[in-house]
C-alpha cells in the first residue's frame, strides 16, 4: 500500500493526536469547496509519483518513466500516474488546430478536427497499455530492485473514443487496403503500421482517458488505442493514418520493437502483449511488516483477452495454488488476484502464474529464454519471483 | 423518426482532404520507394552536413557519443551476448533511413530538413555502414535499390511460442532451484530503501555494474 | 464534450498550423519524461473544473461544489474533478496518525491505523456517490442555466477498501447491535445512523479512489462508502463506528437529510438515491453546433442497482423511444445510454427516462410534486427536461 | 498450507481500545439521553456565553446574521412555501443540539467548549425557541426531558412513493404541455454563455431573484 513504507509507531506514540485525545484537524476548519478547482492528492502522498531509471536512455525526452504500481488499488491508473514513453518530449498541442487526417487507399480522403470527430458516436473502454520493453531490463538477470521498475511501464484506464472502424467507414476503405499507417504530430512523428484486421477488430482513436480529456503525456488531444498490443503502436498525439497495401518498416518497427533471437535473426510485427502477472503485496517497496494472516495479492493481464485463473506458489514454483480473481474481470485490461494466508517469518519464493481467457499459460523465464535467448528486449512476461526474508523484507530474485 | 438512422448511413463529419493538404503531411516513405520525393544527394555533401548536424550525437563516424544511438558498425554482432544493432548491422530497408532522418531528425529540429539534405544524410549513414561507396548519390531510384545486409533477418511473429502446463504440484526439484539475487545498485530506490540513494542510478554506476538492455 | 462550447474556426483557418503546413509543436521537442511525476491536465482543459454557486450557502467552509459531468466521457470521474460537500472544510489529516476507533456493542472495541486497515483483503468497486440536495434546486421550479448545476452533485469513481463487514466481526457485533454511527474526524465531526443491515450488506471502508489514495477533498486517508445511499452516510475522514440498538438522531438526520411534505410531516432516514437520468449531450453547456446525425448522449443510475433501459423522448413526454445502454452496466454505479439520430434545426424538448433492475421507472416531476410538495429539497430524482432551440441553443425547462 | 485459512478465523489487526481511549472520542449523544456527560448549564449562563460565541454569525436571537442560519423561530411555517426549518420549528430532540453544539460549534473552534458550557448553550437556545423558560438548568436529566413541538413530525422512509409507467406513445397531450423556462441570471454561466458572468451568481442577485431552495 502507498504507506507501508513509512514507520507509523515512532511519531504517533508521543502525539496529541491520537484517542483519547482530540486530533487538531477536528479543532480547525479546513479549506473550503473550489480552493482547487482541479484537485490534487495528499501531501502526504508525495512519494507516490512516475520514476524513472535514468541511464535506460541518454536522456529524458527520449526515454520511459513508470507507474507506481506499488502503491496502487484495484484496477484504474490514476491519469497523473500513468507511465510516460516519449521519442520527442510531450507535445503541447492546441486543440483548435489538431487535425487527423485519412488518407491512401480511400474513396474520400478527409480531415476530422476534435470537434467533427467528438460528434462522432463514442465508446468507453477500460483496457490496459504496456510498453513491450516492460521487464526487459531482466532477460540476463535480476536488476531492477523495485516493483515500480520491473513491471511499471503499464497502465489502465477507461478510454473514450470512437472505434477506427466507423472512422475508415467513413472515408471508404478500398479493397487494396490491407494496412495502416498510423503517426504522431511530435516531433518524433512516431509511426507504425498496423493490420487491418486490427484496425477493424478492436483499435479506438480516443480522445479522453478516465473521464477527462487525455493528458499532455498520453497524447492529447487524440491518439491511438490498440487494445492489449504493444504500448507503442497506440500512437500519441494522433495527426495521420494513411492506408496502403504493404506494411511501412519504419524505424520503430525494424530497428526498434523487433525481437532478436538467439540466431541473429529477428521478430517482426511482435504485436500482442501477452499474458503476464505480477505480485503488488508483498514486494520490495511493500514489505511485510508483520506476522500473520497477509493478503498476497497482484495484477494479471493478457493482450488476447480476459484472465481466467491465477495461481501463486510459494517455494519458487515446486507447488501451486489457485489464487481468487477479485473484481471487474475485463477483457485487456488489468485483473486483481488474491489469495489470504497466513505469514510467521518462513522465507517464500513467491511467484504468480496467470491463465488466460484463450488457455495460455504464463511461462517461465527458462522457457522463454530457450525459446528467445536474452537478446530479444521486448516481450518478457515470465513468471516473476520475489524473495520474501525472514524480517519481510522482498528481493527480486530469478529462480531456474 | 427520432433514433432510426439508416444502417449505412455515413455520417459526413470532417472535410474533404486535398490534394495540396495530403501532400505537405504525407511524409512516410516505404521499402518499395513509394513516397521517396524528387531531388538527391550525394555522400560527400552528406559527410559535410552530418559533422555539422549529427556528429555531436552520434559520433563522427556513427560510433554514438555517450549514451546517444550508434548508427554504424556492430557487424556480425547480432548473436553475440552484446549485440550492437545499427543501421548496417540491422536495419533490413534503406527506405527507413530516409523514412526516418526526415520525420525525426535532427533530433533538436525535426522536419527541419529540405528533402535533398534528407538524401545526403542518408547517402552518407549508408557509407558510414560500407553500405555503399563514397561515389553514391541517394535519389529515388538509387535509393529504394540499396540491399541492406540484414534484409532478410526478419521474420513473422510466431507468438505464441512457448507452451507452459499449468501444473500445480512437484512441478520442480526443490533441490535443484538455483536462486539468483539483484544486482544492487543499478536502479534508483533511495523513496524506498533507507541509505541506497539516486546516485546508485546514475549513468557512471550504470556503466560500471549494468548488466544488460 | 469538453471542447464544444469553443469557436474552432477562426482562429484556425489563419494558423500555420494546419495540413499541409508543419505544425509548431512538430518542428520542436517536448518536456522529457518525470518533468511532472504526478501529471495535469493539457493547459487547454482549464475550464473543466468544479464549481460552486455561491448563493447556496454562507460561505465555502460548508458548502458544495459541482463536477462538470457536461465535460467527461465514460463512466469513471477523474478524481480532480469529483465534486465537494463539506461541513468545517478540508481536513488536512497526517496517515501515520489516523485512527478508526469501533465500540458500542461489541466484544472486543478496537483502533486501527491505517497499516492495519490495509492488511485486511481488499475489495475495489465502481460505485457512483451522489448528494440528495442533487437537484434539490428545482423543485419549485428551473433556476440552474447548466449541467454542472442542475446534476454535477454526482461523480463516479473505483473505491478500495474492506467491507465494512469485515471489520464488524472483528469486533464481534453483540446481538443487541441494530444501527452503526458514522462519525469522521474533521472540524464538523459529521455523523450518520446507519442500519446495522446496510453495514452487513455493501458499505465500505475504503482509503482508495481510481487506484491512488483518497483525495483529501474525498475523506483522506479513509471514508465510509455506502454504494447507492445520499453522500452524506459516506462519512468521510473516518474516524469511529460506534454499534448501538437505536439511531442517534444527530443534526445531519433531523434537521438536514429529512424531506419535508406539503403537510409539515418529514420523512427520515431516506436513504436511497432513486433511478435517475439525465442527457449530458446536448446540454446548456454543449449545445448543437451543426446540423446532421448526432449522439444524444447521457448518464444514468440507480442506489438500488443496476440500470436497466433508458428511453429518451424529443417531444416533452409525449412518445419515447429506447436508448442503449453502452459500455459497463454496473451495480449502482453511472451508466450511458446513447441514441444516435439526426438534427436539422427542429426544436426538441428532450428527456430521459431510466429504468433500474427493480423494475422502478424515473418519475415526472409532476409525480413528484404531487407526491411530496416542493419543499423536500432532497432526492429529486425527476425526470429532466431541455429545450433545444432552433440555433442549436439547450435551455433547461420544466415540463408539465 | 498457504491459502488455507479456516473460516471465521479473526485476522486480529489493530489494538484493542482501552476504556479511557473510547472516553476521549465517544462524544455522541441520544434522545435517550445516552451520552450526556455530567454537569449542567443555566440559560443565564448561556445567554451570556451564546452572545459572546454564537451571536456574530446567529443572530442575538437566533434569527440568523446574513445566510448563516437560523436558530430559533419558525413555528408553523412547515406547510408554508417558504419553511423556517428552526431547532424550535422542526428538530424533534434536545439531545441533538447538546450533540451539535459538542461536535461543530462555534463553526471556528470546534470541540473547544467545556460540557458545562454545552449545557448552558442548549439551554439558551432552547430558550430562544421558548421551549424551556428562563429559569431552565439542562443536565442529563433534565435535557433528555425536554419535549421537542416537531417530535411527532417524523416518520420513516416510504419511498419508492411514486409509481411511473413505462409509457412509448400518447404519453400526454402535446397541445397541454406546459413549458416553464430558466429564471436567468442566478448561476454562474461565465465560463460558457458570452456576456453572462458571476455577478449574477452573487448573493445580492440571488436576494433579488431565487425562486427556491
Ligand atoms: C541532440 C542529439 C542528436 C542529434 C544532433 C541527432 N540525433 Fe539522431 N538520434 C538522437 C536520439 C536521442 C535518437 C533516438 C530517438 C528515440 O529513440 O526516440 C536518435 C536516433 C537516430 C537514428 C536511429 C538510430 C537507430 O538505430 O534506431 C538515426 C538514423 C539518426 N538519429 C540520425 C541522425 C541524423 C542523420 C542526424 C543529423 C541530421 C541526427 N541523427 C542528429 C539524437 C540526436
Ligand atoms: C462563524 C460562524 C458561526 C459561529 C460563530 C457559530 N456558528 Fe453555529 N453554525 C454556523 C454554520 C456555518 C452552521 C452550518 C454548518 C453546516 O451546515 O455544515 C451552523 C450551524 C449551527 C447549528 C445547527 C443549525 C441547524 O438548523 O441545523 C446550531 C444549533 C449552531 N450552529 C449553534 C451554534 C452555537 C451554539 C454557537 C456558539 C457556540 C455557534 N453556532 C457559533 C456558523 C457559526
Ligand atoms: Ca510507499
Ligand atoms: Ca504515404
Ligand atoms: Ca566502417
Ligand atoms: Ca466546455
Ligand atoms: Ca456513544
Ligand atoms: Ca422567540
Ligand atoms: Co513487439
Ligand atoms: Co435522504
Amino acid at each position: 500500500g502507498a504507506m507501508t513504507a513509512t514507520t507509523f509507531a515512532g511519531t504517533a506514540a508521543a502525539s496529541k493526536n491520537l484517542p483519547p485525545m482530540e486530533p487538531s484537524w477536528g479543532r480547525q476548519l479546513g479549506a473550503g469547496v473550489v480552493d482547487k478547482p482541479y484537485g490534487q492528492p495528499s501531501a502526504y502522498e508525495k512519494e507516490v509519483v512516475r520514476r524513472t531509471v535514468p541511464w535506460l536512455t541518454a536522456e529524458s525526452i527520449a526515454s520511459i518513466s513508470m507507474t507506481p504500481i506499488q502503491d496502487l488499488k484495484g484496477i484504474i491508473t490514476p491519469n497523473g500516474l500513468v507511465f510516460e514513453r516519449y521519442h520527442a518530449g510531450v507535445a503541447q498541442i492546441k486543440p483548435e488546430e489538431h487535425r487527423l487526417m485519412i488518407h491512401g487507399l480511400v474513396e474520400r480522403p478527409i480531415i476530422f478536427t476534435m470537434e467533427d470527430l467528438m460528434r462522432f458516436p463514442s465508446v468507453s473502454e477500460i483496457k490496459f497499455i504496456e510498453c513491450p520493453a516492460n521487464g526487459g531490463m531482466e532477460w540476463k538477470g535480476a536488476q531492477m530492485e523495485a516493483l515500480q521498475f520491473t513491471h511499471g511501464m503499464l497502465s489502465c484506464c477507461e478510454w473514450t473514443g470512437v472505434p477506427l472502424r466507423v472512422l475508415l467507414e467513413e472515408a471508404g476503405v478500398k479493397p487494396e487496403g490491407k494496412w495502416i499507417l498510423a503517426e504522431g504530430a511530435d516531433g518524433s512523428h512516431m509511426s507504425r503500421s498496423i493490420p487491418l484486421e486490427k484496425a477493424l477488430d478492436d483499435t479506438l482513436v480516443v480522445y479522453a482517458q478516465n473521464g477527462e480529456m487525455l493528458r499532455p503525456e498520453q497524447g492529447y488531444p487524440l491518439r491511438l488505442l490498440n487494445p492489449g498490443w504493444e504500448g507503442n503502436t497506440s500512437i500519441k498525439w494522433l495527426r495521420r493514418l494513411e492506408v496502403g497495401d504493404k506494411p511501412w518498416y519504419h524505424r520503430e518497427e525494424t530497428s526498434k520493437y523487433t525481437d532478436l533471437m538467439a540466431d541473429g535473426r529477428a521478430r517482426k510485427f511482435t504485436f500482442v502483449q501477452e499474458t503476464n502477472s505480477v505480485i503488488t503485496n508483498p514486494c520490495p517497496e511493500n514489505p511485510i511488516v508483520k506476522s500473520g494472516l497477509i493478503e498476497i495479492e497482484g495484477m494479471a493481464w493478457s493482450g488476447r483477452g480476459k484472465i481466467k485463473q491465477v495461481d501463486i506458489s510459494f517455494d519458487g514454483g515446486v507447488s501451486w495454488v489457485p489464487a481468487n480473481l477479485k473484481g471487474l474481470v475485463l477483457d485487456k485490461a488489468l485483473t486483481r488476484f488474491s489469495l489470504v494466508t497466513k505469514w510467521d517469518g518462513q522465507p517464500w519464493l513467491l511467484q504468480s502464474r496467470a491463465i488466460d481467457e484463450t488457455g495460455y499459460v504464463q511461462p517461465t523465464l527458462g522457457q522463454l529464454r530457450e525459446a528467445r535467448g536474452t537478446n530479444s528486449i521486448y516481450h518478457k512476461n515470465s513468471i516473476h519471483s520475489w524473495k520474501v526474508e525472514a524480517n519481510g523484507g522482498v528481493k527480486n530474485v530469478q529462480i531456474s | 423518426t427520432p433514433g432510426m438512422v439508416s444502417a449505412g448511413e455515413k455520417y459526413g463529419f470532417g472535410t474533404t482532404a486535398t490534394a495540396e493538404e495530403i501532400q505537405g503531411w504525407d511524409i512516410d516513405i516505404r521499402p518499395d520507394g513509394k513516397g521517396l520525393p524528387a531531388g538527391e544527394g550525394s555522400v560527400a555533401d552528406g559527410e559535410e552536413l552530418y559533422e555539422q548536424l549529427c556528429a555531436t550525437c552520434h559520433g563522427l563516424f556513427g560510433e554514438g557519443e555517450g549514451r546517444w544511438p550508434v548508427l554504424a558498425g556492430g557487424e556480425d554482432t547480432l548473436t553475440e551476448e552484446r549485440p550492437v544493432k545499427t543501421v548496417g548491422s540491422y536495419w533490413p530497408y534503406a527506405s527507413t533511413l530516409y523514412d526516418y532522418i526526415r520525420r525525426a531528425m535532427p533530433f533538436t529540429a525535426p522536419r527541419s530538413l529540405t528533402d535533398d539534405q534528407t538524401y545526403q544524410l542518408s547517402a552518407y549513414v549508408l557509407y558510414l555502414n560500407e553500405i555503399v561507396d563514397e561515389e553514391f548519390v541517394a535519389n529515388k531510384d538509387t535509393l529504394a535499390a540499396v540491399e541492406m545486409p540484414n534484409q532478410e533477418g526478419f521474420f513473422v511473429d510466431p507468438r505464441p511460442d512457448v507452451k507452459n502446463n499449468r501444473c500445480m504440484k512437484n512441478c520442480a526439484d526443490p533441490a535443484k532451484l538455483q536462486i539468483v539475487g539483484t544486482l544492487q545498485g543499478v536502479t534508483p530506490v533511495g523513496h524506498f530503501v533507507e541509505g541506497a540513494d539516486a546516485p546508485a542510478a546514475s549513468h557512471q554506476a550504470q556503466e560500471e555494474k549494468e548488466r544488460s538492455l
